[in-house]
């Protein structure tokens, strides 16, 4: 029963593993598959030619069909297991196929007369081939460096200024007293919940007429202040202790410098949260840039990458590969900010 | 004072990312790819840039959405580009830039693009010369041969009905297992592909869509039929809602459907995709009580009004729509050429296989047969509203939402809301 | 270092008035002490000196300089805070420094003051740590220490020993007054606890709702209360307090007779008044001295000496202090003695009768 | 924050990102303090909120007020100067309803369609989102080894952007699929997931659980680890059973965290597009159209670009929104007095 208790809260019985630690363990396993699998599934996918693509049942690993150089002819030949009609089973190369007879010769001995065999007697051979062609390709093809800087450009600057902005006015919401303060609060959460979609229209309208078309600034710009964004550090600045702040008004700070010298540091673990979220959404933006970037020098990576989908086709393998490319950034931001995430978020005022 | 020096750097590099050098004239194509077509077009535009080096064209390829929802906005707000490859030409046809006067030899064009012009004008308009086609699309069928032989079906002669064909796809699934016997897209484009043959006309004698004719009622019930007998598969028709395209070429690929209802734009993929898996051919479009037409289609270039610089802007369409040059990309991109002249003379595809080439001769082929109400559907300006209409309702009828009736029914009431809401001034 | 005036001040967080009428001169070097029981407004009206509030009404002199509407900054005083508010993401250095920074002086003249203090605070070694790496006693000497850099023209404090455990409070304690001592300048104290006052001021300013009660010398405070309740704030054990009149024959009687005390000579009371006497001003006696009798009911020993707290027949507490070891049991009856020169005497609205 | 002046967090000594901040800041200095010579200490309030204020004006109030000006519009005209008045016609188009209740018997039944699948959709992801978050949090919060891996792991969805994760997704759902695959190895029989309106809105919910799932785990993971010990250890002293100190201990101190949950659930479910759609594309048939697909397909998917009454659907679903954030603002005020 303890043991129950013990799932409940945080301590385990040193030295023994009780069923609910086998219980957790093999949640936590479970997790791991769930959530690893499916990336692990498109960066495999992301490796294998158009047609091992669309194969069923599909194979976990990139597999390519095996060929083989014969003499005597030109170009090399698939190789195939066969069943041959005495039962007994042979690797064979194929010379061609008509409709469902295929013409056989074995590799090992060319000479020997081709044999007829029909299709569901062969089983093709496979290897494991990596089709890095299709991040090669389309490297070449579209000016990859230039839409990575674009994306990067817009991360960037839209991440500082978002951070800037939102935390001035959560600072100015947080620790003043004002007239109109209350009508700014509510302006902030009553817009927390309308989503960019459902006014795209008039906001490509404002920034027509702002002239920003075709420019970074009207990526940037738009979605610069954040509600979110200024309640989550406005939250998490009403746990500062005032008496930092008053002590700072007495050590003859200037409010620019108790904000930026005295808030601000303290609020880092906020920020980064924030920042955390405005570097995906920015980088993974596509909707609103698409309305307003239509020149190719501004186009940012997720506009570059989805130019893959087209009318009646899309070149899977292409948008695959160039969307674990655009994928990498994100892990590696990961990687090195985890652990600032994961704390951060805890602390982050969410109360 | 470093920091601040750094920090002027990166400013002055945005602004320049964002306002490019003016060299020359340069000139903006939006521009879509399905296949190798971008390449091509950037292959043949360096060849006029070498040319003409007072003019630069810029490529701007977008996700095809872009095209569709995008750039009737920006167009709408005066912004967007010089030419455009585009599909919705009755949508557009207000945004499009006449050519003729700045062109050089404007009958040239009227004789190789005539019929196709009347898609790019607006309503009354005979005279305008708004762009050229980039190909030209027709409906049909791919048959997968080699499914036929291991079932042992004989295929379809080329007088064939729909239920012969129907009939002989699902005894060809049912003994192979293929899950889609007949596959359909799902786009009104090749619905109409069927509803032309069962003698759907779609307009009235005002210019105004009529959906819901004898022809359309025959083709929509054929359609919910087939999904209720198991001939299609609900993955297609059923499973998406809305306007939302789903294709059946990568099922074909597999090897799953032995009968699909697409286009003249699948051959150069199946070329390359299918490979020796399995043999495919082409088939002409079956017939209906009415005829064995399927539908044209396709894309075209068109110039925007809203350029500053027409003289030049014509000056490349001319150079592109020339017909060693449009040939030649045709030939290369494995498209059925959207010019006349072309057409008669027939195109030398580069890089196609035998298979390829014979699939495209059936479809150059099915062009000629194509009924004149079928020309009529595409180059009316309402067209696409009705094609949206009739999958997003068809649609729910094959999914079980509702029945035929109720769904015809709503296609003539989004179809009439739609058009009172365009001609809202 | 400079004196302050404060005159009428008045303040009022929306309907609820926490400070009235506020008067009161501090003299240039003074040592002051704000006292009174929570809530009673001492720590406001340290907040409204420093700036960090503004008056409704009143105001505020520093050095003859009217300074009523200008911004904590602008004031040229010093806090230190019952948190210490120590900026936890700089170095203790940097935390000291801050304030000169803001000033803009030289980098040189910033790094002098710094060291100055830091020696005077026994704080060198710690200049590079955080101040979460400090001990309770050591952030309460950086915050001094950034009081002390600045030169201000008067030191405020807010409490700045209630953090501290109790033995690191009677050293802190006999610091501050060193370091007054050292220093000589203007200091007001905020503090709840009365030996804090007692110890360190000069004068001590009572006060209660809002308002001052007293000021006065520590001395002065325990001697002669100008109210019940100053006279109940001031001393621990507090003073007893016995309901009681002026009789015909000039005595002070209970109303059931049981305790009967000479009125102290020259006084000017009459009818109702209340009684009030010090613990160690009450002492154990014969049977035939006594002025009352207690009922012991607990009995306190400290060692140097006891507590007795016990009640008079109509059930009035009584303590006093006896310096004997066991002087008493519970339950036993005992006989007391009132020093009659130290019986301080309240009037019905509890001010003190004075002769 | 306790009084006794610890740090409010462990911020790390002397870190680069303070540093740079300081270092940037201190650029703005001068001037700053001649705006607060001119404004006054309390005047800067205004300053420090009048960036955001502008910002939200230009991109997000104005769009509001255009928005509202289009739903009384018509026409396909994109500048308002050129669009015809048409006052309530968008509005009573919406509102036209046989029944409320029954989206097929509306004009636009798409849009009621899209407000029943967003309302269904939202009430079972809340559940289902809670649940796995909770669960995963009490997983979670024992002392198990690697416990920061398996934070991270279940935090890593939320990284990626909602048309990679339902991409991800469609690619082993589709018939074709590595889920079917592994069914057909099985020797199960495949199933068409999207052809079933179960399956259809299963798989959208599922998928957006797993792609936000650890965002929430997170924050409930804050809150567990806020509750003493030792409640736990009297709970123990006091026999308490082990169900009794999930719900009698558990999550009633756990519940401030709960409702934050709750909300933020509330907001993205009822926002959700295109994740559903990429998924699913609102099928089979409309059994998962989202409301802000409905808004979407009108506005721009459609031929005829219907701005009007795509702005007239979305003030409603705005002062839906509106109702909601209200609402969650007097619970918090609940909860705080």
């Amino acid at each position: 029963m303890s043991r129950v208790t013990s799932l409940l809260r945080q301590t385990r019985r040193p030295g023994r593993l009780g069923w609910t630690d086998i219980l957790s363990y093999g949640y936590l396993a479970l997790g791991v598959v769930l959530m690893f699998g499916p990336v692990l599934w498109l960066v495999l996918s992301s490796l294998k030619t158009p047609a091992a693509l669309l194969e069923f049942p599909p194979s976990f690993l990139p597999l390519t069909q095996k060929t083989i150089s014969v003499p005597g002819h030109a170009r090399p030949l698939e190789l195939h297991r066969v069943r041959l009609p005495d039962g007994s089973v042979k690797e064979l190369a194929q010379v061609r196929r008509i409709g469902i007879q295929a013409t056989m010769i074995d590799p090992a001995d060319p000479a020997r007369p081709a044999i007829r065999v029909p299709i569901e007697a062969r089983e093709p051979i496979r290897e494991i081939a990596f089709a890095w062609s299709n991040y090669t390709e389309p490297l070449k093809q579209f000016a990859f460096g230039r839409y990575f800087a674009n994306s990067l450009i817009v991360t960037i600057l839209a991440t500082i200024i978002t951070l800037l902005i939102n935390s001035m006015a959560a600072y100015a919401l947080a620790i003043y007293e004002f007239r109109g303060k209350n009508a700014a609060l509510l302006m902030v959460i009553g817009t927390l919940m309308i989503p960019i979609t459902i006014v795209l229209v008039p906001v490509f309208l404002v920034v027509t007429q702002l002239g920003l078309n075709n420019s970074l600034w009207a990526v940037i710009l738009p979605g610069a202040a954040t509600p979110t964004g200024v309640f989550l550090l406005r939250q998490y600045m009403l746990t500062l202790p005032r008496d930092l702040i008053e002590a700072a008004r007495m050590d003859k700070a200037s409010e620019w410098q108790i904000y930026s010298r005295i808030v601000m540091p303290l609020t880092l673990p906020a920020l980064a949260v924030l920042a955390i979220f405005s570097i995906m959404w920015r980088w993974n933006e596509f909707l609103w840039p698409l309305a307003v970037l239509t020149k190719s020098e501004v186009y940012t990576l997720q506009i570059g990458l989805n130019a893959f989908q087209g009318e009646l086709q899309t070149q899977w393998h292409y948008l695959l590969a160039m969307t674990v490319m655009t994928l990498a950034p994100v892990a590696l931001v990961f990687v090195f900010l985890q652990r600032f995430i994961t704390t951060g978020i805890a602390n982050t005022g969410m109360k | 004072m470093n920091r601040r020096h750094w920090l002027a750097g990166a400013l002055v590099a945005v602004a320049l990312a964002s306002s490019p050098v003016q060299a020359q004239t340069t000139l903006r194509m939006t521009w879509y790819s399905d296949g190798n077509e971008g390449e091509v077009m950037r292959d043949l535009l360096n060849r006029f840039e070498a040319g003409n080096p007072g003019i630069k064209v810029v490529l701007d390829t977008v996700p095809f959405k872009a095209i569709n929802e995008n750039l009737p906005v920006q167009l709408a707000a005066g912004q967007g580009p010089d030419m455009a490859r585009i599909v919705d030409f009755g949508g557009l046809a207000k945004f499009a830039l006449d050519l003729r006067p700045h062109l050089a030899n404007a009958p040239n064009w009227e004789q190789n693009f005539g019929p196709f012009l009347e898609w790019m004008r607006e309503p009354g308009n005979t005279t305008a010369i708004p762009g050229y086609m980039t190909q030209l699309t027709v409906t049909g069928p791919l048959v997968n041969k080699t499914l036929f032989e291991q079932a042992g079906v004989a295929i379809p002669g080329p007088k064939a009905t729909w239920d012969d064909w129907a009939k002989a796809a699902k005894a060809v699934a049912d003994k192979v297992k293929a899950p889609y016997p007949v596959a359909f897209d799902r786009s009104g484009h090749r619905f109409f592909g069927l509803a032309v043959s069962q003698g759907a006309k779609m307009i009235g004698a005002d210019g105004l869509p009529t959906p819901s004719d004898e022809g359309f009622r025959r083709a929509a019930q054929l359609i919910v039929d087939w999904h209720k007998s198991g001939v299609m598969s609900k993955e297609l028709w059923g499973s998406v809602s809305g306007t939302a395209y789903r294709g059946a070429n990568e099922e074909f690929k597999n090897a799953q459907v032995p009968f699909y209802l697409s286009g003249s734009w699948q051959i150069a993929q199946f070329d390359k995709t299918v490979g020796n898996a399995f043999d495919w051919i082409a088939a002409p479009t079956p017939c209906g009580p009415a005829n064995c037409s399927g539908m044209p289609g396709g894309a075209g270039v068109i110039g925007i009004k809203a350029t500053k610089h027409p003289a030049e802007v014509a000056k490349v369409m001319d150079f592109l729509a020339s017909e060693p040059i449009l040939s030649e990309f045709y030939a290369r991109t494995l498209f059925v050429p959207g010019h006349i002249g072309i057409a008669k003379k027939g195109v030398a595809y580069r890089g196609a296989s035998a298979q390829a080439a014979a699939a495209l001769k059936v479809f150059g082929d099915a062009v000629g047969a194509l009924d004149p109400a079928a020309y009529r559907i595409q180059g009316n300006a309402y067209s696409r509203i009705v094609f949206n209409a009739a999958i997003s309702r068809i649609g729910q009828a094959v999914a079980g939402e509702i029945t035929i009736d109720d769904a015809i029914k709503r296609i003539d009431a989004d179809v009439a809301q739609q058009v009172a809401e365009r001609n809202k001034k | 270092m400079a004196g302050l005036v404060l005159k009428g001040i008045g303040k009022s967080f929306g309907p609820v008035e926490v400070l009235r009428g506020i008067d009161l001169d501090v003299a240039d070097g003074e040592f002051v002490v704000f006292v009174g029981p929570s809530g009673c407004g001492k720590s406001t009206l340290l907040r409204v000196i420093a700036g960090l509030e503004e008056v409704t009404s009143g105001s505020i002199r520093i050095d003859g300089q009217d300074v009523t509407t200008e911004r904590a900054a602008e004031r040229g005083l010093a806090m230190v805070f019952q948190s210490y508010a120590l900026y936890p993401h700089m170095s203790v250095y940097r935390n000291i420094a801050f304030a000169l920074e803001n000033m803009r002086l030289p980098r040189e003249e910033i790094d002098a003051r710094v060291r100055r203090a830091a020696t005077m605070l026994r704080l060198t070694e710690y200049l590079d740590r955080k101040p979460g790496a400090l001990s309770g006693g050591q952030r309460q000497r950086v915050a001094i220490g950034r009081a002390v850099v600045r030169d201000p023209k008067i030191f405020l404090f807010d409490e700045p020993l209630s953090n501290l455990d109790a033995e690191l409070r009677v050293a802190t304690r006999k610091e501050l007054a060193g370091l007054h001592a050292e220093i000589g300048g203007t200091m007001i104290y905020v503090t709840h606890d009365q030996v804090e006052a007692m110890t360190l001021a000069n004068r001590i300013v009572v006060l209660n709702k809002g308002r001052i009660e007293q000021v006065g010398t520590p001395l002065d405070l325990y001697n002669r209360p100008a109210n019940l309740f100053v006279a109940g704030f001031i001393g621990s054990p507090r003073m007893n307090f016995i309901r009681g009149q002026v009789g015909p024959e000039g005595r002070l009687v209970t109303p059931d007779g049981k305790v009967n005390l000479p009125l102290p000579p020259g006084s000017a009371a009459t009818g109702e008044v209340t009684i009030g006497i010090r613990p160690e001003h009450v002492a154990p006696c014969s049977p035939a001295e006594a002025d009352a009798r207690i009922a012991v009911e607990l009995v306190e020993q400290l060692g140097s000496e006891s507590y007795l707290y016990g009640t008079l027949a109509d059930g009035t507490a009584l303590t006093l202090r006896s310096p004997l070891e066991d002087p008493a049991r519970r339950g036993e009856e005992m006989p007391v003695r009132f020093d009659p020169a130290r019986l301080h005497l309240f009037d019905a609205a509890g001010l003190a009768i004075r002769p | 924050m306790s009084a006794n002046g610890s740090p409010p967090r462990a911020i790390p000594r002397d870190s680069f990102a303070s540093r740079l901040i300081e270092a940037v800041a201190g650029l703005a200095d001068r001037p700053m303090a001649w705006i607060q010579h001119a404004v006054g200490g309390r005047g800067m309030a205004y300053v420090f909120l009048a960036p955001n204020i502008l910002f939200f004006g230009l991109f997000v109030f104005l769009p509001i007020g255009i928005n509202m000006a289009m739903s009384l519009t018509g026409g396909t005209n994109l500048f308002l100067s050129e669009r015809p008045f048409v006052g309530g016609d968008h509005y009573r188009a919406l509102m036209q309803c046989g029944s409320y209740l029954d989206p097929a018997s509306c004009r636009e039944d798409h849009f009621w369609k899209g407000v029943s699948n967003t309302l269904k959709f939202t009430l079972f992801q809340m559940v289902a989102m809670v649940g796995t978050a909770l669960v995963t949090a009490l997983v979670l919060n024992r002392k198990i080894r690697g416990r920061g891996f398996f934070r991270a792991v279940y935090f890593f969805p939320v990284l990626l952007s909602p048309v990679v994760v339902a991409l991800i997704w469609k690619w082993i759902l589709q018939r074709d699929g590595l889920l079917n695959g592994a069914i057909t190895l099985a020797g199960g029989e495949k199933i068409l997931f999207f052809v079933e309106p179960g399956w259809a809105m299963f798989w959208a919910v599922f998928v957006s659980v797993w792609a936000h799932m650890g965002f929430y785990t997170l924050i409930l993971l804050a809150g567990l680890q806020a509750i003493p010990a030792d409640l736990y250890e009297a709970a123990e002293m006091d026999g308490t059973k082990p169900m009794r100190v999930l719900t009698r201990i558990t999550l009633p101190l756990l519940w401030p965290n709960l409702v934050v949950v709750l909300v933020l659930v509330l907001i993205k479910a009822v926002q959700t597009f295109d994740e559903v759609f990429v998924l699913t594309g609102g099928g089979p048939g409309t059994a998962t159209l989202m409301v802000v697909q409905y808004i979407y397909e009108t506005a721009f998917a459609n031929q005829v670009q219907n701005f009007g009454l795509a702005a007239a659907a979305s003030m409603l679903l705005g002062s839906l929104l509106f109702a909601l954030t209200m609402l969650q603002l007097w619970i918090a005020r609940r909860k705080a007095a």
